[in-house]
């Protein structure tokens, strides 16, 4: 991915959680540790950050339960997920293809996506590749499910779904994405093509808009900083020479 | 109390058909004593990955070792699947029992309050529910009706065993923040540890380590395993050999370059020949 | 993020009618802050005593600070019965729950694992399960029938209040192995804590002190209280009063005599003058 | 209480505590401390002993939960238990006399009575007061059960209670206590007249056996050293002069 396509991801979330009090990153999450850092920048200090497996960056002390617990406690307002397959109605599946338990491709497994997903209100959804092979129209195999009948405990959810090519908004009430904005140089019929479940759009979506010189800046500095810090290679490829380890 | 062995004696103590609980890939992981179980030629674990593990869980699936493997997650991180589990998933030749990380959490924490089961919030909806019939949904009693919540029965490991910086000779084990191997070690019936080293004293003594220890009490048995969790890394004292993980992510895609790998690193006790036994007490 | 406040100021944070977290006579007992609350003359507290506590608690009771004590024992240990409490449970007033001390623990980690309840084994029998209606036996569901467990309800309390031996300047702050307070912060909407010092630097920079650290996202304000546990002490760093305390335990064995002392100790918040605001981040 | 009887009482309980793995004692027992210790240096170490609120003597990192978690674990072999009241069925009260909530006299609360005597499989009770109004046929308030109906999970329980004046031990089977011994310069017809409840007894119950000079050496020695380390007032009286703080 190119680093104008890596900033505008980076920029895009980090608009998702201004004005939120904490944010926590999963390991292995540049991107999504990065636009926390983002969002806490322009915050002064706001959102809180946590970054898991991350060392420094990292501020449990209760073991690996922590985080599970703080979500319980309603003290995470953010957190990522991603998905070998996400389907239209924002169910998950970060299993593998095929049928349980000899799946056709088995991939690791579904980490903490089968809790998280019901307790951190904003539950943001981050997949590059977008290609029917990871949007499709009904996952194999539900780790998460996107929405929850009445009745069953559920602050949280999927607020919105971020790929290579696009921006879609959760709309729980209806259990479906719409289209929220077009990554530049992509164009509505190659998201249709590319995507395997059926979404709400508007007729003219507007694009994402570029970072500004502003962004750009916090991204090249402090940001970059904290990246060469805990992803070496991801910030290496990212961000060139000037932050390699 | 604490027994001081050889890494060897160590993962003897593991017998054949345990339920053998290992830490995350970021928490102190004893790839020593996993290579000494490979060289063992352990049959039927049935391993606890506290909630997900990497190159441990893949080396003993890969060699054979492993019956079943309960896990949240399986990975090698950065360098992607884990070959091995993942071949092994796909054709049946171990038992999945997939669940998710506080899931896991949750059920060594009911086996450390003596508990049947631990309540967990989450999960209704999702198909772990379907694959994991030991799992119940209740309607929760405390509520008017129409409030489900899922019970996870208790999960105690027949061994815990995980690499620590360093023990005391009294066999106190410091283990700072990873708490998650504090529960591990309370939940299970024996705990075994190797440590980079053994130091004088009592950590106990001071409030200052106390806090991050685990006391005596807990642990079975004792080895000294030097640079123990390597290729892994031991957080604050020795970084990850990224291109020993990345030889092998690469060599484990397929069983050829797996069988090449463990001749090269795994077979021959001599890869961890800096393991010495240590003085008994 | 942490707000640091003057010792008055902290004890504001406290409203009226509030579930108030006490520790346990051994740990990091708030003398100074449950001095400010007398003085600011609190009213109808629902004491949550984590799991037992004593001239903290005796204070605020016998002062008609609250309405309900929760708890598996109120002591003053070797110095006998805590006379305000003895005495306000028998003449009905304040309310007493009874429970008992891994109850307590374990409603309190419910509220921290978000859970509605926590089951706990134990108690069949007990005259607690009469007199604690909101505690409920139900027929294991995981086993064949015919094996009752009793469930509590999670214990979320308004406030989790302590006092610790020193913070760090981003307002993390260290507890040591005094894990029964981090359980209490973590189920508690706000936790408040007083400290002998605040100390420059970063507490979870280092893995030692970090794995005796309470982070500061879980807390809510920080005042510095110099010798802020007397007359009880603080371990490793001073010892308890033990002179004062039985002039405490004499006095207080009537209601005159518990009048005077706090006319002499804790109405003139000149007893607590050592405690100064400290310099905001 | 004499130092001879103090000796006495501590001497009996270790013999209770032989060939056991682990014994916990809890905060400000200082007699059923010295037993604990008595037994571990007979037993070259072993009982393992945990002495709650003890400061070095506590082997405990993870707060007050801990000892219940162990007991519930299985870990402790053997704990102690007293009583405001304690009766024929070994049925304890530590809350107070006279109806609940507004007891008559009210005492501290049920500490952990509830639950660690249903999982420490050997629980000895200890109260030096023998007299009708501690030893009572009905106690007021059940804050412990001695035995519990089948199907009810309960691995512990009571296994003998120590007084001043004897030595009974709890026959579970039949839900009551047995004279095991009466101490040095007590009768039997005393016995019967201090105790409220009934009790089974042979005719000519033996005498609890005086500590040897053995003993007395190592409780004058070690034992008192750990006394006046941990319970300074306790050990100043019991051994005197030679052993005060």
């Amino acid at each position: 991915m190119s680093p104008e396509k890596t900033a505008l991801l980076i920029d895009v979330i980090a608009g998702m959680l201004e004005g939120l009090g904490r944010v926590a990153v999963g390991a292995s999450s540049p991107i999504p540790a990065a636009a926390a850092w983002l969002a806490r920048e322009r915050g002064g200090g706001r959102p809180q950050v946590s970054v898991l497996g991350s060392g420094a960056h990292s501020d449990m002390t209760d073991g690996g339960r922590e985080l599970f617990d703080r979500a319980g406690q309603g003290r995470i307002d953010a957190f990522f997920l991603g998905g070998v397959q996400i389907d239209g109605g924002a169910n998950i599946n970060l299993i593998g293809t095929g049928p349980h338990p000899s799946a056709d491709k088995r991939f690791p497994g579904s980490y903490g996506s089968a809790y998280l997903y019901f307790v951190v209100p904003r539950v943001i959804l981050f997949r590059v590749e977008h290609s029917p092979r990871t949007l499709v129209e009904k996952v194999d195999f539900v780790s998460a499910p996107g929405t929850s009948p009445a009745g069953v405990y559920r602050p949280g959810g999927p607020h919105a779904l971020i790929t290579g090519r696009c921006v879609f908004r959760f709309d729980a009430a209806r259990g479906r994405f719409r289209l929220a904005s077009l990554h530049p140089g992509h164009s509505l019929d190659e998201v249709r093509t590319a995507t395997g479940f059926d979404f709400d759009c508007a007729d003219d979506p507007p694009v994402t808009p570029a970072p500004s010189a502003e962004t750009m800046a916090l991204i090249r500095g402090p940001i970059g900083g904290n990246l060469a810090e805990v992803y070496p290679r991801f910030a290496a490829k990212f961000l060139g020479g000037e932050r390699a380890a | 109390m604490t027994e001081a062995l050889s890494l060897d004696r160590l993962a003897g103590r593991v017998t054949d058909g345990a339920v053998l609980a290992l830490p995350p890939d970021y928490s102190f992981v004893p790839m020593a004593a996993v290579r000494a179980l490979v060289r063992r030629g352990m049959r039927d674990l049935h391993l606890v990955t506290v909630p997900q593990a990497g190159i441990a869980a893949d080396l003993l699936i890969g060699a054979g070792c492993v019956a079943t493997v309960e896990t949240a997650a399986v990975s090698l991180g950065e360098l992607g699947i884990a070959p091995r589990f993942s071949a092994a998933v796909e054709s049946g030749a171990v038992a999945i029992r997939d669940s998710t990380c506080p899931a896991i959490h949750a059920a060594l924490q009911a086996a450390e309050k003596g508990v049947p089961f631990m309540p967990l919030r989450g999960l209704i909806g999702s198909d772990l529910l379907r694959v994991r019939p030991d799992w119940q949904v209740i309607d929760n009693p405390l509520a008017d009706g129409g409030d489900p919540i899922v019970l996870l029965p208790a999960l105690r490991p027949d061994v815990a065993l995980f690499h620590a910086p360093f023990a005391d000779e009294h066999g106190n084990v410091w283990l700072g923040a990873r708490r998650e191997l504090v529960t591990m070690a309370h939940a299970a019936k024996e705990t075994l540890v190797t440590v980079e080293e053994v130091r004088p004293g009592d950590l106990l003594a001071d409030e200052t380590p106390a806090a991050g220890t685990l006391p005596a009490l807990y642990v079975s048995a004792l080895a000294e395993a030097k640079q123990g969790a390597w290729p892994l890394g031991l957080a604050g004292r020795y970084e990850p050999d990224r291109a020993h993980l990345a030889d092998y992510a690469r060599l484990a895609a397929s069983e050829e370059g797996f069988a090449a790998y463990c001749a090269a690193h795994v077979t021959d006790a001599a890869s961890d020949e800096t393991t010495a036994p240590i003085a008994a007490e």
